[in-house]
């Protein structure tokens, strides 16, 4: 279906399923319980998954499939959240063409960079991405402040022009990023017994789009432009003697990864119209190298688990205090309650971080493939119909 | 049973779930969702009303994060009848009773801000869409505050401002649901002028090192404009990388220069690495112009004096607030601080109080938690007994105007927090300016609903 | 002219090091081709040895001094470190002075135990695993280590001062024949930039003249065949790797006094570390060094008041900008080796 | 006139002359081998034939058109395939993906931006591939990934995909280098099973006597970078010159 063989047809159903489900499977716990402090399913934290989740797979299109490791995505990132915020500036509150400008304006950025860059393979390369990016971060935090915003980063404001809305402007108020008068930021709230549920216009537009970037990927995994990208990989000489020139194939993937980051990025900003300089940092850069290999690279569905991991360590472990992990033990008898929140606290809240770093090395000894490995363990387990199949005798492993 | 209800606003009704919850059987909240139509976003329900502690966990202002956490508890437990109340004691509003807020037990959760504006806007998010929060407080960088109070402006929260610096906040940024306790460049810059004027004289050269993002341009231009008006020349001012950790390269040419005084707009890192170096090359045993060499820091906190050691020795910079105090409020927040903790406050910690106590008192009095009712309450509340004299919230921006204080580093520290004093507390009137200088619309207030 | 000279020694300073730090890390990552996330760790906590050799020296005892208060009204607790018990107090306070020359001595078993540790326990699972999965090991292996020093030492900077007898500078100016106070430069960054060059100079020698250091440089080129000689070139690698960790920990301790110590400042180097390996050339420990102070000497001229004016932002992306300009001029950067993680 | 024109060709390094100065003629539909003693410049000739390097002097000519300048790639789409010494295979890829790729790009040129099309839609492409990995007896194999083919069967693979690109021109590069008699023996018969069957011209540079004298049909001598002899094999076997250049030293 959708030109998709059977089996990446299921897989973009569940893909789709998921995001459309969303809503539910991130409230598991009713609200008020004590373990609501791991439900996800507010707006915000949702449309960042999904958002991630374009940016990791278009870096994923990237590295996935040539190899090419680039170390600073983020500025394409940051560049369609800047021209995104422009957009919605100076033209219209409709988030439309802030997403549009903003792909466009990332893919040619990335035109730019990928142009030079790619006359320089393997960690040659990925020093140059680093460069032009790291120096795209510390122009735009400083002397490029009025286009910029500085450090305090990119807002909109009351007396924006916003030529095509006319002044109508909501009061004293800032009109908030809408699609055709859909504001982002409004939600369908449904509370059964205990249980509530966020429907979120944001966020279901940016799944859309995530449905489509998804969908995009797996026909570019499964194309002949793919098949090239991944002969790119695995043999660049071979490829040049078999009279395919790799730049223009490198190039093009680069670009269109730079497109679905600027997608982001653009998504980003209409969700939340601000962009910041530090969106282009290294470390930003650093983290959807880091939610790709963690998810697993190469395959079609880890670099999205892989943003929803750090997503979900970032906004749901630092927010755990020890007033909450007291109330989770207050049924222990004191002493017990004290020791247990000693030996957890210094994992959560302010240490988010330690055991995010701890979960990077446990996947990647465990996991070899990243968490995508880690599903097929778990089905491989379930499944136990005929003991290990072809896998063993040689044949490659698809790319899922 | 179920209930649905379609809201403009991306809200979500939740007990707080830090805090007032527990395991107990799960709410139903059909028959209190008229509180949805109370007008407001995030209308407590219940027993319980929650606050967002949004303060810098991770990264470099970590621990500056921890003491306005500390802070904040310890106002939370004021606020809800426990330990010995302090400032509730010497605030000149009496609105307070230790009663929670409204008949409300006040209870909170807390983020991280990592002093990145996309990560506090995300935290704050979380806590206004998932916890319900009524109001957003803390923060260790203006980044950060103008960001957050942005957010809160279009979600239709009260923001109080932690530790933010910058003529913008109040400034160019200012918005109706924000509200800032803590001094700015401008006061700063006002309040050190005079002081170095009678200790270095009129006729210094000043060489600016400035921190290349919007707090460093703010705080240069007001230490420029002040000092200039006063009889100083500036030789030069030189933008330094916010990454930089190393400003050898930066410091090296200024004795060339012909400067005899260097000011040093740098904040946390930045002005621990600065101050080190400045040191390190001795400007301070050397003579220019016939003249001691002199290192000014227009904006001190006691951990970046922490961080610089022994090198802060004498040298002048401004504070908005200090434990040494001796007015009944500071001392009774610093009892009942130090009780708590062991050690001191920092001027981070007291603002995050303040703001807090600031803010419950205004729902108090507003008879309401709907953001309009309470910026109706702080606009123009004039108070005392809060550590820093009698203090206005002014309307127009909704900043603060009390005394300022200009520090310098102790010479002779008896112990690690002791290691400012004070040299002079500049009466709010001197530092006081016309709301419209720094241009800006405050917009007007948003309830969310 | 004046000028200029002093932002050349601000150069050598700052590239001595860039090139103290890049040094060890192209010991494993452009030799052994181990990407290491977690070499600035290493940096960090070479630092924090000399913080960690403070505190030892400082633990103290509290005597109650009823003169005087503390913050809250009561009686002050001073603390008295035990050396002063031991030594007396001018002795105690003389070795606590001196207390991070004195963490070099600290320092070294330290870290070649923990370089050592780690590479055995963990990085050598990681030889033939690809780039991306020893990324992704040693970055999470790198916040470790940065979350367990912020538990323990805290988020904001440390002061590791250097002892009395380095404080202040060296008039230059005076001894070139400029005007005082003209080309003054810091007595300890004199001392660091010496210390560079004989960490550089010894790591050098002892790959040249040692057996050592022949096996490891052949086992770089051709792994395998050292290994049919019979020889354990793995134990090589081990030590290799302690060697690499002493090298960034020596640079962190005697950096402490220059920039105070924070648990984050390894990640502030990582990213200009792995610049300089690279622009220096893959697999080349000359060239490391040559670029360590190639990018500290045009830093420190981008810094200069004229060159900022004329180019406004040019001192944050210099570095990036040479680093670029070369990598696109010379395939391999400086001095690289062919073949060295090319792919 | 041969398919293939080298004239005066030189190649200096640094100080070393690789390549004096080199004129060879490769005819038309014939094999034609070129042999020599470690270091004469073999390798270097090859790889200035197929753009990998640039001659200091002289001309390169395929097919009337010169190949100066040219980047691999290029050159391989005018109809010059490379077999290398170790197998330059897609390692991470099934065979029958390898045999594809060549595919695409003997039809599609060399670079085509065709990001939505499936790889599995292509009928034509994948029964030519079929067709190419019957004749090498691989068809069985389709499904396995590269990398875990046995040496022999990877130097069949490199073949596939260099004959089903239909090259006017094979180069290889010691073909059997390193392998035993057995699967040298198959190589030469699937060499001349392959010739048997197309038009193709064939210049093998190679160090086993055994294969250039079973395979040859002309043969040129290299030492110290310029040619010694040219000429058939019978001819060569009792060349003075060459058995003092040569094949004094490899005991043929």
């Amino acid at each position: 279906m959708f030109g998709l063989s059977a089996k990446d047809t299921r897989l973009f159903f569940i893909v789709t399923g998921l995001v459309a489900f969303a809503p539910f499977l991130m409230n598991p716990f009713p609200t008020g319980s004590a373990m609501a402090q791991f439900n996800a399913g507010y707006p915000d934290l949702m449309q960042r998954f999904v958002i991630f989740g374009i940016f990791a797979i278009g870096f994923n299109l990237l590295f996935g499939l040539t190899g090419y490791l680039s170390f600073g995505h983020a500025a394409f990132l940051g560049a369609g959240s800047y021209a995104a915020v422009w957009m919605l500036k100076l033209l219209t509150i409709n988030v439309i063409p802030a997403i549009l400008i903003s792909t466009v304006v990332a893919g040619a950025f990335a035109l730019l960079i990928g142009f030079i860059s790619l006359r320089r393979s393997g960690i040659y390369f990925s020093i140059l991405t680093l460069a032009f990016a790291q120096m795209a971060f510390a122009l735009a935090a400083s002397v490029l402040t009025p286009i910029t915003g500085g450090e305090t980063g990119l807002q909109t404001a009351l007396n924006d022009p916003r030529i095509l809305d006319g002044i109508a402007s909501s009061g004293g108020n800032i009109p908030a990023p809408a699609l055709f008068g859909l504001e982002m930021r409004n939600s369908y709230v449904w509370n059964v017994s205990g249980w509530t549920f966020t429907f979120n216009a944001g966020y279901y537009l940016a799944g859309a789009f995530m449905i489509v970037a998804f969908y995009l990927s797996m026909r570019i995994f499964r194309s002949p432009f793919g098949l090239m990208l991944q002969a790119i990989k695995t043999n660049q000489t071979r490829l040049n003697y078999t009279g395919l020139n790799s730049r223009p194939y490198t190039l093009a993937v680069f670009v269109i990864s730079g497109m679905y980051a600027g997608l982001a990025g653009g998504l980003m900003a209409s969700m939340d119209p601000l962009a910041g300089a530090e969106r282009m940092q290294w470390t930003a850069s650093g983290e959807v190298v880091l939610m790709t290999i963690l998810g697993g690279a190469g395959t079609l569905i880890g670099p999205v688990l892989g943003a929803g991991f750090i997503k979900y360590f970032e906004n749901i472990f630092s927010k755990i205090n020890s007033n909450v992990l007291h109330e989770w033990f207050a049924f222990m008898p004191d002493g017990m309650e004290d020791f247990i929140v000693t030996i957890l606290y210094p994992f959560v809240g302010k240490g988010w971080h330690l055991t995010l770093g701890i979960m990077f090395m446990m996947v990647v000894i465990f996991l070899p493939g990243g968490l995508v490995e880690g599903g097929q363990r778990i089905a491989n387990l379930f499944r136990r119909k005929k003991s290990q199949p072809s896998e063993a005798d040689g044949a490659k492993t698809p790319a899922e | 049973m179920s209930k649905s209800n379609f809201t403009r606003r991306g809200l979500l009704k939740t007990s707080a779930v830090a805090g007032g919850a527990t395991l107990a059987a799960p709410q139903f909240f059909s028959p209190s969702w008229a509180d949805g139509h109370a007008g407001y976003l995030n209308a407590p329900q219940g027993d319980t009303v929650t606050l967002g502690f949004n303060v810098p966990q991770s990264g470099p202002y970590a621990d500056e994060g921890a003491d306005e956490l500390r802070a904040y508890e310890l106002a939370v437990e004021h606020l809800n009848g426990g330990g010995d109340a302090g400032m509730m004691n010497t605030f000149s509003s009496k609105a307070l009773t230790g009663n929670g807020v409204l008949g409300k037990k006040v209870a909170y959760v807390t983020g991280d801000t990592q002093t990145k504006p996309d990560a506090a806007r995300a935290s704050a998010k979380s806590m206004i869409e998932k916890d319900g929060a009524v109001m957003i407080t803390g923060g260790s960088s203006s980044g950060v505050a103008v960001a957050v109070q942005a957010l809160c402006q279009e979600a239709g929260i009260i923001f109080m401002a932690g530790l933010t610096h910058s003529n913008d906040t109040t400034g160019k940024d200012k918005k109706a649901n924000g509200f800032r306790h803590f001094f700015n460049s401008y006061m700063s810059g006002a309040a050190l002028a005079p002081i170095l004027g009678a200790n270095y004289g009129k006729d210094r050269k000043a060489y600016h090192l400035t921190a290349d993002y919007n707090w460093g341009y703010t705080t240069e231009e007001a230490v420029r404009t002040s000092t200039e008006a006063m009889g100083w020349e500036t030789v030069a001012a030189v933008k330094t990388p916010l990454t930089q950790t190393d400003f050898s390269s930066y410091i090296a040419p200024v004795l060339q220069s012909g400067a005899d005084v260097l000011v040093l707009n740098h904040y946390g890192g930045n002005m621990v690495n600065s101050l080190t170096n400045a040191v390190q090359f001795g400007l301070r045993d050397k003579q220019v112009n016939g003249k001691n060499f002199e290192i000014i820091v227009p904006l001190y906190s006691r951990l970046m004096a922490k961080g610089a050691g022994a090198n802060v020795k004498g040298i002048f910079g401004s504070t908005n607030w200090h434990w040494s105090l001796t007015d009944e409020g500071s001392k009774a927040f610093v009892k009942s601080f130090g009780e708590k903790y062991g050690f001191p406050p920092s001027q981070a910690a007291h603002t995050c109080y303040v703001q807090t106590m600031l803010y419950a008192d205004a729902a108090e009095r507003a008879g309401t938690f709907n953001p309009c009712g309470i910026a109706e309450a702080l606009e123009g509340f004039e108070f005392d007994g809060m550590g820093n004299g009698p203090t206005l919230y002014r309307a127009e921006d909704h900043q603060c105007f009390k005394d300022v204080l200009v520090v310098k580093g102790k010479e002779n520290p008896t112990s690690e927090f002791d290691l400012l004093e004070i040299v002079e507390v500049t009466p709010a009137a001197q530092v006081t300016y016309d709301a419209s200088i720094f241009g800006g619309e405050l917009g007007t207030c948003n309830p969310g609903a | 002219m004046d000028a200029i000279i002093l932002q050349i020694l601000n150069g050598l300073d700052k590239g001595s090091a860039y090139a103290l730090i890049a040094l060890g890390l192209t010991l494993i990552f452009g030799t052994l081709g181990v990407v290491n996330f977690a070499h600035g760790a290493l940096f960090m906590i070479g630092a924090f040895c000399a913080v960690t050799l403070q505190r030892i020296l400082t633990l103290s005892h509290v005597v109650i001094d009823d003169t005087k208060k503390d913050f809250l009204g009561n009686p002050l607790k001073v603390e008295v470190p035990y050396i002063y018990d031991w030594f007396g107090q001018e002795t105690g306070a003389a070795i606590i002075d001196w207390a991070v020359p004195l963490a070099i001595i600290f320092a070294i078993p330290v870290m070649i135990i923990i370089g050592m540790v780690m590479e055995r326990g963990l990085i050598k699972h990681f030889y033939k695993r690809p780039h991306a999965d020893q990324i992704l090991v040693t970055f999470g292996l790198a916040i470790v280590l940065q979350e367990i020093i912020k538990a323990y030492y805290g988020a904001n900077p440390i002061p590791a001062p250097a002892p009395e007898a380095f404080k202040g500078s060296y008039d230059f100016g005076a001894l070139l024949g400029f005007d005082a106070n003209t080309i003054i430069y810091p007595y300890w960054r004199l001392v660091y930039f010496a210390f560079a060059a004989v960490v550089i100079a010894a790591v050098f020698a002892f790959l040249q003249f040692t057996t050592f250091g022949m096996v490891v440089r052949a086992g770089m080129a051709d792994r395998e065949t050292v290994g049919l000689l019979g020889i354990d070139i793995d134990k090589r690698f081990t030590m290799m790797f302690g060697l690499a960790a002493a090298v960034a920990g020596l640079a962190g301790v005697m950096y402490t006094p220059i920039n105070a110590p924070n648990y984050h400042m390894g990640m502030d180097f990582l990213v200009i570390s792995f610049v300089v390996v690279v622009v220096g050339g893959m697999g080349s420990l000359p060239g490391a060094v040559l670029a360590g102070f190639v990018l500290g000497i045009l830093e420190s001229f981008a810094s200069m008041r004229e060159v900022i004016e004329f180019l406004p932002g040019i001192n944050q992306v210099v570095i990036y900008l040479a680093a670029i300009i070369i990598l696109l001029t010379r395939p391999r950067g400086l001095l690289g080796r062919k073949g060295v993680m090319e792919d | 006139m041969g398919i293939l024109e080298i004239k005066n060709v030189g190649k200096r390094f640094g100080g070393l002359q690789a390549l004096g100065d080199v004129n060879l003629s490769v005819a038309e539909n014939t094999v034609h081998a070129i042999i020599g003693p470690n270091g004469a410049g073999k390798s270097t000739l090859l790889n200035c034939l197929v753009g990998k390097l640039i001659p200091d002097t002289g001309s390169v000519t395929f097919q009337g058109q010169s190949l100066l300048g040219r980047k691999p790639h290029e050159i391989n789409q005018m109809g010059v395939s490379r077999v290398f010494q170790t197998p330059e295979i897609f390692a991470d890829l099934t065979v029958m993906e390898n045999v594809m790729i060549p595919c695409f790009a003997h039809r599609d040129g060399s670079f085509k931006l065709n990001a939505i099309g499936s790889v599995a839609g292509q009928a034509d492409i994948k029964t030519q591939a079929e067709q190419i990995l019957e004749d090498v007896n691989m068809l069985d194999k389709h499904q396995m990934q590269a990398s875990s083919l046995s040496r022999g069967d990877k130097r069949r693979l490199e073949m596939a995909m260099c004959l089903v690109q239909e090259p006017k021109l094979l180069l290889l590069d010691e073909p059997t280098a390193g392998m035993a008699r057995a699967d040298t023996n198959n190589t030469i018969d699937l060499l001349k099973e392959i010739k048997e069957k197309r038009d193709i011209t064939m210049a093998i540079i190679e160090h086993d006597m055994h294969v250039v004298f079973s395979m040859a049909e002309r043969i040129t001598v290299l030492a110290q970078g310029t040619p010694l002899v040219e000429d058939t094999p019978d001819n060569i076997k009792g060349h003075p010159k060459v058995r003092e250049a040569y094949l004094g030293e490899a005991q043929v």
